[in-house]
């Protein structure tokens, strides 16, 4: 019988069974982070990363982990999610409100807490707000039981507006000036102990959502969401208790959603509802589909792409229009301001759409490209 | 107490009558067919035995429980598999992840065990893993394990589908026209899978086909259904003589 | 640190003076950017891309950085401004949304900064290098609603404003507060609001009419005043409309055409029969750009005026670091400064203390003196 | 020579699929290709109906002539709607969001002002008096049975005088499937020229005239239909015990 | 209260009227491509600029003078703005989803570049047009109608019917011909179409140039009540016509049509009612309601599985 693929290539049988035993692959991937790790506290330590680089890479880990958590819905689960930017924004109020009310003299009183706790305090805050997200992701995926495709599209869009409209109208988080303080919960951890720490819980929280992705979707439970995505009817008749992988998929997403959003409220030291709008959702929806839907590693690099093109074009449009003016293309007195940045990234990214319209990656991961990497570290 | 047990079953679907009064009783360990023209319902009774539609009228009553209460996840914990009438893999996944994921039910772990990886995980999957690659062989399948099922042959992706079922690991197992879309070659194959399964895993088969060959040389009981009504039932060759049943289904093989 | 250009000390002939501008080139309001941006281009141009420092001919560098209307984006480019271009000091960001974490950064990073037209008081709150170029809120609001008691003789106030956006809302939240001290509870009596980028406001103007209003009160920008102000008269309504600073475009009267004319605003400057070097600025602007510059240019202009007076005052060392707190100094210790919006000096917290004007537009389309009012 | 394909090579992506088949279909006549799963049938039809992309196998080499024309540019619409080629495409392919006469009705489509329409629409019934019934269902909720009629009823409707049917036979309960081919039969005596893809290979080749036997991409064998029937070759590896 | 709630009831007409021209764009492109036209507001946005082109380039203001009166100056700009923006929205298909269909794209990949058409769209006008706000000439003069209980003005009336009219319009094409059932056939299968006989891309050029053309219709109304032009003005609006598109259910002329004015309705009302400060908040929650009630909107048609 004719098989496209020559069959005997694939099998791995024996590979996918030794899972037990010690091995050594298995240490390659915290050896690499650790380096990392240690090698940018040391650059951003020194000086050789300046601040403005540092917040480039925090707000790198940051898309990282909104891409990578929106590709679970929307990737991998095949649903068209576009309210990412509601469950960052809850996760960033709370997550903030927790800090300030806990650390720093405020509107709601005095500190109930010693500064020198915030080190420890802080992913516990984190943990709040990506809870409380979770919690949110909750109400929308009660609907996805029953609703599917461009509807739920349209409760994900419809949660964004209620949530943004509901922190607009409560006066005591700022409403629409937005809320601040969270700067002296930052400065009372580096006077603590003095590493740039956002930089250090950025990378912590960037791995941990890497890593808490990996083990959900290659486990036979997380394997549901996918079976979900391409037959749902399969996938129910075929035992996959289909409305509580929704429910776990959609809160796992939302919740780390949350997380990014108590970061991103810490680097930036203050949060405004309209930081949280559609567009910010849609930057979400780019880098996973710009990555390749359902595939990790493809999420990571887009995310980490898409903020390297946004910042890089800062330098390269004033070289565009340097390089215009010498060459006596354009007249003098015009020139190519960032204006354009926006019409330049869309571009590229459709073309880039054209060259691969299944996205950087498809949904295939580096191992799939690179089997030979499989020799140096265990995706397990 | 007898296995599968249907009364009175009636299906609408608006003003249609899908199914109407549809009586069954499996004991366990029976091999029955189910045939009658198309639209006749037999895709209905089975969407309804497997639980993806709740009956409008009656009981259907598997293993002393009544299974209409249930989601279609929950019936097939209990011990009822099925195939498509059209092939429904997740076509992206390996064959080996189909067949894992089809032991859902069975896991035993939850979010915490998968992200902390621990002992229970790792004997769930274990379990899973052996099950999975046990049919794979007992099936021939294993060389096309990492294969997509879309990359396979669609005799291949039949077979698939019947062993993404077993690994349920089924008390009655429900087949929907398991022989359409396959050569006469590979029907004769085919014969010979099903009947070695029913043996082997000692299964209750249930079994939907026009082709009659394949339904003559299986089944050891034979129900004829036309317009959701049962018209006769009966042991093969009793079939193939009953006048009704020539008139309303088997015709005239002269061309 | 990276390398770049260096100050060179000052001892050379001159040097750069770098200046950034955090500004919205795309995003919700690039009108906003692209008036600021024009405002400073032609400030370039007047000095000649030359300013003298204590005898020495320095260049003059301006960086533009759009935040794209985003928060996170000003602050990538407020760092950028600071350790990639070294700049002296900033002039922006604009809106309060950009510019409250943007003051934070440049206080940070003890980079001195002008907020043209950020309102909200956090952003020079506690934050000795930032300053800003406009009034706040607080002082606005009870100006119109004392106005408008005098003028007009109402006694109940309607409202309308944008939510979602702080500057309308504040200033909102002030007049309401005004109005209702000098008339009691509930004088206001209608306080409806919508959301950035509506653009039918007809249920709430048939609320307000409803109500009974003497006066409407809707400080937004001037795209949405010509909305506003035509969608009210289609409804009926035929009382006075009042607004803020932020009407203050001469873009103004070309989208409301004939229906805005006869009402009312507070802002820093009249267009108008301006005087002295207020006119100078308006007609150089005029016939740059060919329209007449709205209140973002002409705070752009005096932000970026002071600017470069402090660093004119500051003893420069060629040392970034102790030259931007120079400056800082230099800009709190400005006794006086005669800018077009006014003559202005800042107080302790950094913001600045200027008169407001009430200007009239009058039946042939220009803003009109009419009253001024000191705080 | 009415239908001829020459030398066709075909492949999808890097894989190719036909490795230079040849055979040819008289007017009037009933062919039929038969073959393995994975054979390359179903390639053939559509390489023949030059489907659009992505579905599309890409010709390497070879030709394929209509009535003497080659169909190698000639875009799929104009196939049907100028040459009057029908395919019966494999897996029914029916338009689900219709009811079923809409889906008649838009088989029409390059019909405006025909008067035999009325007559078509007649035949089909008369042949599938169940699509009569479910005239005004929506299509997706038919029986897989159901399906089937309706796409090879839909092919009817449009102006063909040359048919292909890729596994008509699949899922249709043996009387209506007799049936059918009785009634293709009718249709062919009055100058319908059918090409027949049929995995019941006994069936098919007591229905057709001649008949090609293709195996991975290659056409082995080859001629009328009763001498095939006895080839033992054929018999074992086609026809089943 | 009857006075203001009549006068609502027509704001919430007219405004609905927007929604609904909008959503019937959205939905034709949806109900043949299953394509969410991300650029479909930004495609309105370019008509409305290109109908203050046109109606300036008439008006004489651009050079040649040609001394038309305003009513016959809105008379030419109707119909040469739907053309031209129609040619806008074809242009689309043809460089960026076209190809992308071509090589079998997922459909998701296309609404991505969709998003970013629009983008380019709404940008590129930034940049090239500048920031500064434009003002719709007007046309012809508008009259208020004061009927003491309420008010109501003829552009109100015309933007109403000409809502209507297009609803009816494309309500005939999509379900009474044979174009139209070819279009709904697409979105199902794809494959087949060509079978029939049918040119694929032909219609799926025909549905652009019908749901662009439409929005350029929009646009040219929407400038006329709602004068000052900037590149971001289809944006939102845009987003919530699709919400309505999907609220009414997705893919189905009645659905945009009503899906239309319920939003416009619910917008209102919500004011009228509420504290308008809530309005978002109120107005999502009821519509989250009505999907939730009806998981497929008001008109939609729930996909049956069919096993
Ligand atoms: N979800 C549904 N909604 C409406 N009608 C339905 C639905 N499902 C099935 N039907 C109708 O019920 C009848 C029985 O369908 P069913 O699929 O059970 O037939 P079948 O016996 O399996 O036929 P076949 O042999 O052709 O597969 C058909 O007429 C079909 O149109
Ligand atoms: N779209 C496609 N892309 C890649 N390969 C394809 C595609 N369609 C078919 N093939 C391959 O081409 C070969 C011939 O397939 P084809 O569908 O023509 O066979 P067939 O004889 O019709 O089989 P069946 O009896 O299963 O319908 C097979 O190996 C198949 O895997
Ligand atoms: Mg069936
Ligand atoms: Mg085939």
């Amino acid at each position: 019988m004719a098989i496209r693929n020559d069959p005997g290539a694939t099998i791995r049988a024996g590979e996918t069974l030794a899972t037990s035993g010690f091995d050594l692959r298995n240490l390659s991937v915290p050896a690499i982070l650790l380096i990392a790790f240690v090698g940018l506290l040391a650059a951003c330590m020194t000086g050789a990363l300046n601040l403005y680089m540092q917040t480039v890479l925090m707000f790198m880990g940051i898309n990282i982990i909104m891409s990578t958590s929106l590709n679970l819905i929307n990737g991998n689960m095949g649903e068209f999610a576009c309210g990412h930017a509601a469950f960052m924004a809850v996760g960033a109020y709370v997550s903030s409100l927790v800090t300030v009310i806990m650390f720093t003299q405020s509107k709601f009183g005095a500190p109930l807490l010693p500064p020198e706790l915030t080190l420890l305090a802080f992913p516990l805050a984190l943990l709040i707000g990506s809870l409380a997200a979770a919690l949110v992701g909750l109400l929308i995926a009660i609907p996805s039981f029953k609703t599917r495709g461009d509807y739920l599209a349209i409760i994900t869009i419809a949660a964004l507006y209620i949530v943004k409209s509901a922190i607009e109208n409560i006066d005591a988080i700022g409403g629409a000036r937005g809320f601040m303080g969270m700067r002296r919960v930052t400065n009372a951890m580096e006077q603590t102990l003095d590493l740039p720490w956002m930089v250090i819980w950025i990378f912590i929280g960037t791995v941990f959502t890497v890593w808490i992705i990996r083990r959900y979707v290659s486990s036979t439970y997380g394997k549901g969401v996918m079976a979900i995505c391409q037959d749902e009817v399969a996938a129910e008749i075929m035992s996959v208790n289909t409305n509580h992988i929704k429910l776990v998929t959609f809160m796992l997403s939302s919740g780390l959603a949350g997380l990014a959003g108590g970061l991103f409220a810490h680097v930036l030291g203050y949060i405004n509802p309209g930081s949280f709008t559609i567009l910010k959702s849609t930057e979400a929806l780019v880098m996973v589909y710009l990555g390749g839907m359902g595939s990790i590693s493809g999420a990571v690099m887009s995310a980490m792409l898409f903020t390297l093109l946004l910042e890089s074009l800062r330098f390269i449009i004033p070289w565009i229009d340097q390089l215009l003016h010498l060459i006596h293309v354009l007249p003098a007195g015009y020139e190519i301001s960032q204006v354009w940045k926006w019409v330049l990234i869309p571009l590229l990214l459709i073309l880039l759409m054209q060259f691969r319209p299944e996205g950087i990656m498809g949904n295939r991961e580096l191992s799939d490209i690179f089997p030979r990497l499989r020799k140096f570290y265990k995706f397990k | 107490m007898a296995l599968l047990e249907m009364k009175n079953m009636t299906m609408r679907f608006g003003g249609l009558t899908a199914v109407s009064d549809f009586d069954l009783t499996f004991q366990g360990g029976e091999f029955m067919g189910l045939i009658g023209p198309n639209g006749a319902g037999k895709t209905t009774v089975f969407n309804v035995a497997s639980g993806f539609y709740k009956p409008s009228q009656g009981n259907v009553v598997f293993k002393g429980k009544d299974t209409r209460g249930l989601k279609p996840h929950g019936v097939t914990a209990l011990g009822v598999a099925r195939t498509f009438q059209n092939i429904r893999l997740w076509h992206e996944l390996s064959v080996l992840d189909n067949i894992r994921i089809a032991q859902h039910y069975r896991m035993g772990y939850n979010l915490m065990d998968c992200f902390l990886r621990t002992k229970r995980y790792k004997r769930a999957e274990a379990k899973i893993d052996s099950i999975a690659w046990q049919l794979l062989e007992q099936l021939d399948l294993k060389r096309y394990a990492e294969e997509k099922p879309n990359n396979l042959p669609y005799g291949l992706q039949r077979r698939v589908e019947i062993a993404r079922a077993l690994s349920v690991q089924p008390d009655l197992l429900l087949l929907d026209e398991p022989a359409a879309g396959l050569n006469s070659a590979d029907v004769d194959g085919l014969i010979k899978l099903i009947r070695w399964i029913h043996k082997e895993f000692k299964l209750t088969i249930w079994m939907i086909e026009h082709q009659m060959t394949v339904v003559m040389s299986l089944c050891e009981y034979i129900k004829v259904i036309d317009f959701g009504r049962t018209i006769a039932e009966g042991t093969p060759s009793e079939i193939q003589q009953n006048p009704a049943v020539i008139k309303a289904y088997l015709g005239d093989s002269e061309i | 640190g990276c390398g770049g250009d260096e100050q060179k000390p000052a001892s050379q002939e001159g040097g750069n003076i770098v200046i950034g501008f955090n500004i919205p080139l795309t995003g919700d309001i690039p009108k906003v950017g692209e008036s600021s941006r024009q405002a400073a281009e032609m400030y370039l141009q007047q000095v000649g891309g030359k300013i003298d420092i204590a005898g020495k001919p320095y260049t003059l560098k301006f960086v533009y950085e759009d935040n794209e209307s985003k928060a996170e984006s000003a602050v990538n480019a407020q760092l950028k401004l600071i350790e990639q271009d070294k700049a002296l000091g900033i002039i922006g960001p604009m809106a309060s949304k950009q510019a409250v974490p943007g003051g934070e950064v440049a206080d940070a990073n003890q980079t001195p900064m002008i907020a043209p037209w950020s309102t909200n008081p956090a952003t020079t709150t506690d934050r000795p290098f930032v300053f800003r170029a406009c009034f706040l809120d607080p002082f606005q609001g009870p100006v119109v609603a004392k106005f408008a008691t005098e003028e007009f003789g109402a006694k109940k106030a309607a409202v309308l404003f944008d939510v979602a956006s702080d500057y309308p809302k504040g200033l909102a939240e002030f007049f309401k507060a005004a109005w209702e001290e000098i008339h009691g509870p509930g004088s206001v009596v209608a306080f409806e609001s919508f959301t950035t980028k509506d653009q039918d406001f007809s249920a709430q103007l048939t609320n307000i009419i409803r109500s009974g209003a003497d006066v409407l009160f809707t400080p937004q920008y001037y795209s949405e005043v010509a909305l506003i102000v035509k969608q009210a008269k289609e409804l009926g309504w035929n009382k006075p409309i009042m607004g803020s600073d932020s009407w203050g475009s001469a873009e103004l009267m070309t989208l409301c055409g004939d229906a805005c004319k006869g009402y009312y605003f507070s802002t820093h400057y009249a267009a108008a029969g301006a005087t002295g070097k207020t006119k100078e600025f308006i007609d150089a602007f005029k016939s740059k750009y060919g329209y007449v510059p709205d209140d973002v240019a002409a705070l752009t202009w005096d932000a970026l005026g002071m600017m470069v007076q402090a660093v004119q005052n500051a003893p420069l060392t060629g040392n970034l670091a102790q030259d931007r707190v120079a400056v800082k100094d230099a800009l709190a210790a400005i006794p006086s400064y005669e800018g077009i919006t006014g003559s202005m000096k800042f107080d302790p917290q950094g913001d600045p203390v200027k008169s407001a004007v009430i200007v009239k537009i009058n039946d042939a389309g220009e803003f009109e003196f009419f009253k001024s009012v000191a705080p | 020579m009415y239908l001829q394909v020459d030398n066709l090579r075909v492949k999808y992506g890097n894989i190719e699929a036909l490795h230079g088949i040849s055979f040819t279909v008289e007017q009037g006549e009933i062919v039929t290709l038969i073959g393995a799963n994975g054979a390359g049938k179903t390639t053939t039809l559509h390489t023949i109906m030059r489907l659009p992309p992505p579905e599309a196998p890409k010709v390497v080499s070879g030709d394929i002539l209509f009535k003497g024309k080659s169909l190698l540019n000639v875009p799929p619409h104009e196939v049907v709607d100028k040459l009057n080629i029908a395919l019966v495409p494999e897996g029914r392919h029916i338009f689900g969001n219709l009811s079923v006469e809409e889906n008649l009705q838009l088989a029409t489509y390059g019909r405006k002002g025909d008067p035999t329409i009325a007559k078509d629409y007649q035949r089909v019934y008369d042949l599938f008096p169940r699509l009569a019934e479910r005239r005004k269902q929506r299509s997706e909720q038919l029986s897989g049975g159901e399906q089937q009629m309706l796409a090879v009823g839909r092919a009817l409707m449009t102006k063909c005088e040359f048919i292909m049917l890729d596994e008509p036979s699949m899922g249709l309960a043996p009387l209506l499937m007799y049936d059918m081919f009785r009634t293709l039969k009718q249709l062919n005596q009055e100058g319908l020229t059918i090409l027949l893809i049929e995995q019941n290979a006994n069936l098919a080749l007591k229905f057709a005239h001649r008949g090609y036997v293709l195996d991975t991409g290659e056409i082995v064998a080859s001629g009328p239909c009763s001498q095939l029937r006895d080839d033992p070759e054929v018999k074992k590896a086609y026809l089943g015990g | 209260m009857l006075e203001s709630l009549i006068q609502n009831v027509l704001n919430a007409l007219q405004w609905g009227s927007y929604y609904s021209l909008i959503a019937l764009g959205y939905c034709l492109v949806y109900g043949v491509l299953l394509l969410i036209n991300f650029a479909h507001g930004d495609i309105f946005m370019v008509g409305a600029f290109i109908g203050l082109g046109v109606a300036t380039f008439f008006l004489g203001n651009l050079g040649p003078e040609f001394g038309l009166s305003g009513p016959v100056v809105l008379a030419l700009t109707i119909p040469l703005t739907m053309i031209l923006t129609a040619a806008v929205g074809v242009t689309l298909e043809r460089i960026a989803y076209r190809p992308l269909r071509r090589k079998g794209a997922h459909r998701l990949y296309v609404v991505i570049t969709a998003l970013m058409c629009g983008l380019v769209l709404e940008n590129g006008n930034l940049a090239i047009l500048g920031a500064s706000r434009r003002s719709f000439p007007q046309l012809i003069p508008t009259q208020v109608y004061d009927f003491g209980l309420f008010s109501v003005t003829n552009v109100k009336i015309a933007v109403i019917l000409a809502a209507i009219l297009v609803f009816i319009f494309l309500q005939f094409v999509v379900t009474k011909t044979k174009m139209g059932m070819a279009m709904r056939a697409i979105s199902w299968d794809k494959f087949a179409i060509p079978l029939m006989g049918i040119p694929v891309d032909s219609i799926i050029v025909f549905t652009f140039i019908l749901g662009s053309g439409f929005a350029g219709l929009a646009g040219v109304l929407f400038a006329m009540s709602y004068p000052v032009l900037e590149p971001y003005m289809g944006a939102m609006v845009g987003w919530k016509a699709f919400i309505a598109a999907v609220v009414g259910g997705i893919g189905d002329i009645r659905g945009a049509f009503a899906g239309g004015f319920l939003l416009g309705f619910v917008e209102i009302m919500v004011v009228a009612v509420f504290p308008s400060t809530m309005r978002d908040l109120i107005s999502f929650t009821i519509l989250l309601v009505i999907l939730t009630w009806k998981p497929t909107g008001l008109f939609g048609m729930a996909k049956t599985t069919k096993i």
